[in-house]
């Protein structure tokens, strides 16, 4: 992009500009060539729609766009054409020829090929991935044009930062990063410190395994995280902004990196933003595999360059984070939610979900499940609807058991608890944690037992070593459960296993460690007689355990 | 329990070095006191072969480290009302169990006890017992009512944890139990 | 100029980039290795004198960071997915097989350097579980024998020495 | 720190302390001794061991009296069942996680961990005991390491870079394998910044670093606060 110095006002002009160049097209080919379907072969299926509609001699009224996931990663590649939103499923370059030539040429979508799955759209609500498959990330005209960057602009030319704070705080957001603290309150926070400089950490250190949501968020739409960025710095008073990201994310990387040189070439970030003389820019930090440094003060550890080690609160990092200076943590999911409150108000967004669990949240759906893949729902949905009508229930005929959410240290819940809504109150009742998102749904063909040894083993490796209840205690736990799954344990187990759980989750320092256990008590709670079953009858009702013993001695 | 009838006490040695029972006999003087509430009716400083039914108390001094052990402490367990681990072995496996550090250490305690370490007839013997995979401490193997840590523990707490057994009372390990 | 002094040219310029401040350690650790394959502790040194960092202090970070790899990886890396998603999906089976056609524990290399087998937690290709990636290549719900194969693929004839 | 005076309720009894004070040193200055092991004052507070908890009323959390500053008002519980259960777990838990076998280690009769377990009435782990083999390293002239033996309570790592200045000692890997190292994991006699200057000896509340030779409670005789306050200041000047 050749333009280096907008104003307020050419943000408009742009968005205007690039509707119409968007309305030349009769039709819109969205393929997602996010992390989910390269390896299905996206890249290769983009290159054969380009060439069919070249082919074709379509080019002039249908354009080609490379986008991020619209979350149906089961039945990748997707595809989707625009307007009325028609998917496509399992497109192979083979059927782009024949897709383009009949829903293009003809006009007539070809309903074989189509995704046929209504509810697994009917139930969400889609705010953070508002653009996510239907934008290309790497323009950012392409976000202009959705009416990216118009909440900044409205930030800088009508509200104070105490007025952005306010709106935020009015919508009710709480932190997406798991713990569910009130975003408007830490925001307020950090304007008050009074040192400075004052920094932003933008989380994307996405380590649960079997998350993917901010990875697919910053492949499909990495303007709306920056443009969160930017309100923040705005209402807090800070000049620079650190995006933590992991290291295993290359695409999302890759885009970001793109996103932040097109924001800094058209002023968007740098010295003086939109010429109105706010400053603000974001460096990129590479995570290197380590859960922990999801944590919030071992993130700023690992932002400075040194081990991911969780330390002692306080000092909280709204007083003293980033070398000492007043630091607004925040995940990227936060942020991206960010934009539309300021467009649209905070009563607006208070009215989404529940009123104590206000907006939408994103799932990975992933295990047993029919539709694999990204959802995001309104707080306060229930479990059932999550599982079986967006998640289509359980495959192959088996019948479900457990639903494990929150990640590594969540919780299993039995179907029970189906009713159960998802926010972060009801959740934490229960024994399970929203973490970060992730939703896995296990059949009568998963062990419970197992699955409890399966998450503490990730725990033990992931545990920083700094306190002794995580690190020494986890291992212990470990230990008990090689005994259970190894028929060499003892009914007394179960009591050490309870009370090494309680132990390591009142006793730990960070977040880590508090949430580790939630898996073993969890199953205690909702399982035992499976523990039971192992450990007296030497039987694993999934047929999983008791295998491997030879092996291993 | 009639004045006349004492309390039946065994004391048994398993892998550890007998310095529990000769801390035991280190209570000197108040051994006279025990004596008048207690019998002795096992131990390895009296010569009786079978190990005898209905015991009330029964110290146990050492590590279980091969299968004739644990079928003694088996034993033991099932004939006795209050079973104590005597001793830093008895009760973390100590020194006897530093081998479990070592993959396969029955067969390679032998070895290096026989063949390595010795200049003369270098052969693991057949006809010692089956030493297990891994040394346990008691309360691995069955289940132990009292614990009394110490390399070896000191005379004045084995009165002391017996002499409250005796009263009816529930010993208070704290300030009592030093390993080491 | 030979290779050596060309990536140590690169590795400069990267830690200039930086004004070679200490909170660039990570970014510094990063290159390095993109530039050497590994990290040993020859360029460990290297970097802790650049930084004016103690060297344990280099090098506890280097090791509290999975990602860091200090020993040179095989020619051909087999990489499984232990996250979630891929464990419930039966991943660990399939790493059985491997470990145990080619004699190699999780985490290892065969002695002749020519295959390692890692695996990480999570590539976040959930919905294709389970996933296994050979030599960067990514096989999605895989199975042994698909697995298998492709190693056999990617070795060419050469079956590597096993311990 | 500020010269005001913060008023607040240890055990029931009302202390006063200057603001920003911990709540582990409020209680120490008032009589009340609360168990640590990776506390040392006179180094940064770590928060590690656990051993410190203390409930603080109005919060169902625990908080590590080692790095919670005092706040006016505040009432602090040490002692309670529910407490001490916790101290005896986070003895047991370091007790089991190492080789820790007291008759044959040079720090008998002088280490905090035995004696915490000894106070406690930590009789028995309900862990089964791990027995190690991490590496001994004796090639320093007179300082040996027992990894063995380490609590990974990080004294020495402090001591050495906060006190000493040449942050020799430093932790590789994380968790369950995270062990004390010297500069790149060298071989203690090949250590290019160690000063031999045996602090890391003297704040080791355990066997695991030692002065071959010296009894170690010989090494330990001296206040290890007063050494190194004594030393504090002494730089500062």
């Amino acid at each position: 992009m050749e333009a280096t110095s907008l104003n307020l006002a050419d943000i408009q002009k742009i968005a205007e500009q690039e509707v119409d160049f968007e309305r030349a097209y009769k039709y819109r080919i969205n393929v997602c060539c996010s992390s989910g379907c390269v390896p299905l072969g996206a890249l290769k299926v983009l290159k054969a729609f380009e060439d069919a509609v070249k082919e074709l001699g379509v080019e002039k009224e249908c354009k080609v766009a490379r986008t991020g996931c619209p979350g149906t990663c089961a039945v990748g590649p997707a595809v989707m054409i625009e307007p009325g939103d028609y998917l496509y499923q399992n497109v192979t370059p083979e059927k782009a020829r024949e897709i383009v030539r009949d829903h293009v040429v003809l006009g007539l979508p070809v309903k074989e090929m189509l995704y046929k799955n209504e509810a697994f759209y009917k139930k969400q609500q889609r705010l953070v991935l508002r653009n996510a498959g239907k934008i290309d990330p790497q323009r950012i005209q392409d976000y202009i044009a959705m009416g990216g960057y118009s909440a900044i602009v409205k930030c800088l030319a009508t509200m104070t930062p105490q007025g952005v704070i306010y709106e935020v705080s009015t919508s009710g957001l709480r932190g997406r990063g798991g713990a569910g603290f009130p975003t408007g309150q830490k925001w307020g926070l950090v304007a008050r410190a009074h040192s400075k400089p004052k920094y932003i950490v933008a989380n994307l250190d996405e380590g649960d395994p079997g998350v993917f949501a901010n990875r697919t968020l910053a492949e499909a739409d990495p303007h709306a995280i920056l443009e969160g960025m930017l309100i923040a710095a705005y209402a807090i008073g800070a000049e620079k902004g650190y995006l933590y990201i992991r290291s295993e994310y290359p695409l999302a990387i890759q885009t970001l990196q793109k996103a932040i040189a097109q924001a800094r070439s058209i002023s968007l970030l740098g010295d003086n933003i939109l010429e109105t003389g706010f400053k603000f820019d974001v460096e990129l930090r590479f995570g290197a595999g380590a859960f922990v440094a999801g944590e919030e003060t071992a993130i700023l550890a690992s932002v400075e360059g040194r081990r991911a080690m969780p330390r002692p609160r306080p000092p909280y990092p709204a007083n003293s984070g980033l070398w000492g200076k007043p630091t607004l943590i925040q995940n990227v999911e936060t942020l991206a939610n960010i934009p539309l409150i300021i467009q649209n108000g905070g009563v607006w967004f208070s009215k989404i979900g529940t009123p104590r669990c206000t907006g939408t949240k994103c799932f990975s759906l992933t295990g047993k499940t029919k539709n694999p893949g990204l959802i995001e729902v309104p707080m306060g949905i229930t479990l059932r609807e999550v599982v079986f009508d967006i998640g289509g229930g359980v495959p192959e005929g088996r019948k479900f058991k457990a639903v494990l959410v929150g990640g590594p240290s969540g919780g299993c819940l039995p179907d029970t608890l189906l009713e159960l809504p998802v926010d972060y109150d009801s959740l934490t009742r229960v024994g399970a944690i929203m973490g970060s998102g992730g939703i896995v749904v296990l059949d009568d063909k998963s062990c419970m037992v197992d699955t409890a040894k399966f998450f503490t083993e990730f725990c033990v490796d992931e545990s920083c070593g700094r306190c002794t209840p995580c690190r020494a205690g986890l291992i212990r736990i470990k230990e008990i459960f090689d005994g259970i799954t190894q028929g060499d344990a003892r009914v007394e187990d179960i009591t050490t296993l309870e009370k090494a759980g309680v132990y390591i989750r009142d006793a730990s320092l960070c977040g880590l460690g508090q949430t580790a256990p939630n898996p073993v008590l969890t199953t205690l709670r909702y399982f035992k007689d499976e523990y039971l079953e192992h450990i007296q009858d030497k039987k694993c009702r999934a047929g999983k355990c008791f295998k491997n013993k030879e092996e291993e001695v | 329990m009639q004045v006349t009838e004492k309390t039946k006490v065994a004391t048994i040695w398993l892998s550890g070095c007998s310095g529990c029972h000769m801390s035991f006999l280190d209570q000197d003087e108040l051994l006279l006191e025990l004596a008048k509430k207690i019998k002795v009716v096992y131990s390895p400083i009296m010569d009786i072969k079978k190990f005898p039914e209905n015991v009330d108390v029964t110290l146990i001094e050492g590590a279980v480290a091969n299968e004739e052990q644990l079928e003694m402490l088996k034993e033991a367990r099932a004939q006795t009302k209050i079973l104590i681990a005597l001793g830093d072995c008895a009760v973390t496996g100590n020194v006897t169990a530093l081998r479990n550090a070592w993959r396969d250490s029955d067969k390679l305690a032998l070895e290096k006890a026989y063949v390595e370490n010795t200049d003369k007839n270098a052969q693991v013997p057949t006809d010692v017992p089956k030493l297990l995979k891994k040394v346990h401490p008691l309360h691995q193997v069955v289940k132990v009512d009292y614990f009394i840590p110490g390399c070896p523990p000191s005379a004045s707490v084995i009165n002391y944890v017996l002499t409250e057994l005796l009263s009816g009372r529930t010993p208070n390990m704290e300030g009592k139990s030093k390993y080491g | 100029m030979s290779t050596d002094d060309k990536r140590r040219l690169a590795l400069e310029k990267s830690m200039k980039e930086h004004n070679y401040e200490e909170s660039a350690l990570l970014e510094i650790l990063h290159r390095a290795q993109e530039i050497y394959g590994y990290l040993d502790k020859e360029l460990l040194m290297d970097i802790a004198q650049s930084l004016h960092l103690p060297p344990s202090h280099v090098f506890g970070v280097a090791t509290f960071y999975s990602y860091f790899k200090l020993k040179r990886p095989g020619q051909h890396v087999i990489t499984g997915c232990l996250g979630t998603a891929c464990y419930v999906k039966g991943v660990d089976e399939i790493m059985r097989a491997i470990e145990k056609e080619y004699n190699i524990k999780r985490g290892e290399s065969t002695p002749d350097g020519k295959l390692s087998l890692l695996v990480t937690r999570c590539i976040g290709a959930c919905a294709m579980a389970p996933a296994i990636v050979v030599d960067d290549e990514m096989i999605a719900k895989a199975t042994k024998e698909v697995v298998l194969q492709k190693i056999k693929e990617v070795l060419g004839g050469d079956k590597p020495e096993s311990r | 720190m500020g010269d005001a005076i913060v008023t607040l309720k240890i055990d029931g009894v009302e202390v006063h302390v200057p603001e920003g004070t911990m709540i582990l040193k409020a209680a120490k200055d008032n009589g009340i001794i609360i168990p640590t092991l990776c506390n040392l004052e006179g180094l940064t507070p770590y928060g590690g061991c656990r051993l410190c908890l203390v409930e603080i009323s109005g919060s169902p959390k625990l908080f590590a009296a080692c790095i919670t500053p005092v706040s006016s008002g505040m009432e602090v519980t040490t002692q309670s069942e529910k407490l001490k259960e916790y101290r005896k777990m986070a003895v047991q838990l370091l007790l089991a996680e190492k080789s820790h076998v007291c008759s044959v280690c040079v720090a008998n009769d002088h280490c905090e961990l035995q004696s915490l377990a000894n106070e406690l009435g930590v009789d028995h782990t309900m862990f089964e005991r791990n027995f190690t083999k991490e590496e001994i390293d004796s090639t320093h002239d007179f300082l040996v390491i027992d990894r063995n033996r380490c609590i990974l309570c990080t004294r020495c790592i402090r001591v050495c870079d906060e006190i000493e200045g040449v942050h020799t000692l430093d932790l590789r890997m994380r968790g369950k394998d995270a062990q004390i190292i010297m500069d790149l994991d060298n071989k203690w006699v090949n250590s290019c910044s160690c000063t031999s200057c045996r602090k890391c000896a003297k704040v080791c509340p355990v066997g695991a670093i030692y002065i071959e030779g010296e009894p170690v409670g010989h090494t330990k005789h001296k206040e290890i606060a007063e050494f190194i306050t004594e030393r504090r200041q002494r730089k500062c000047k």
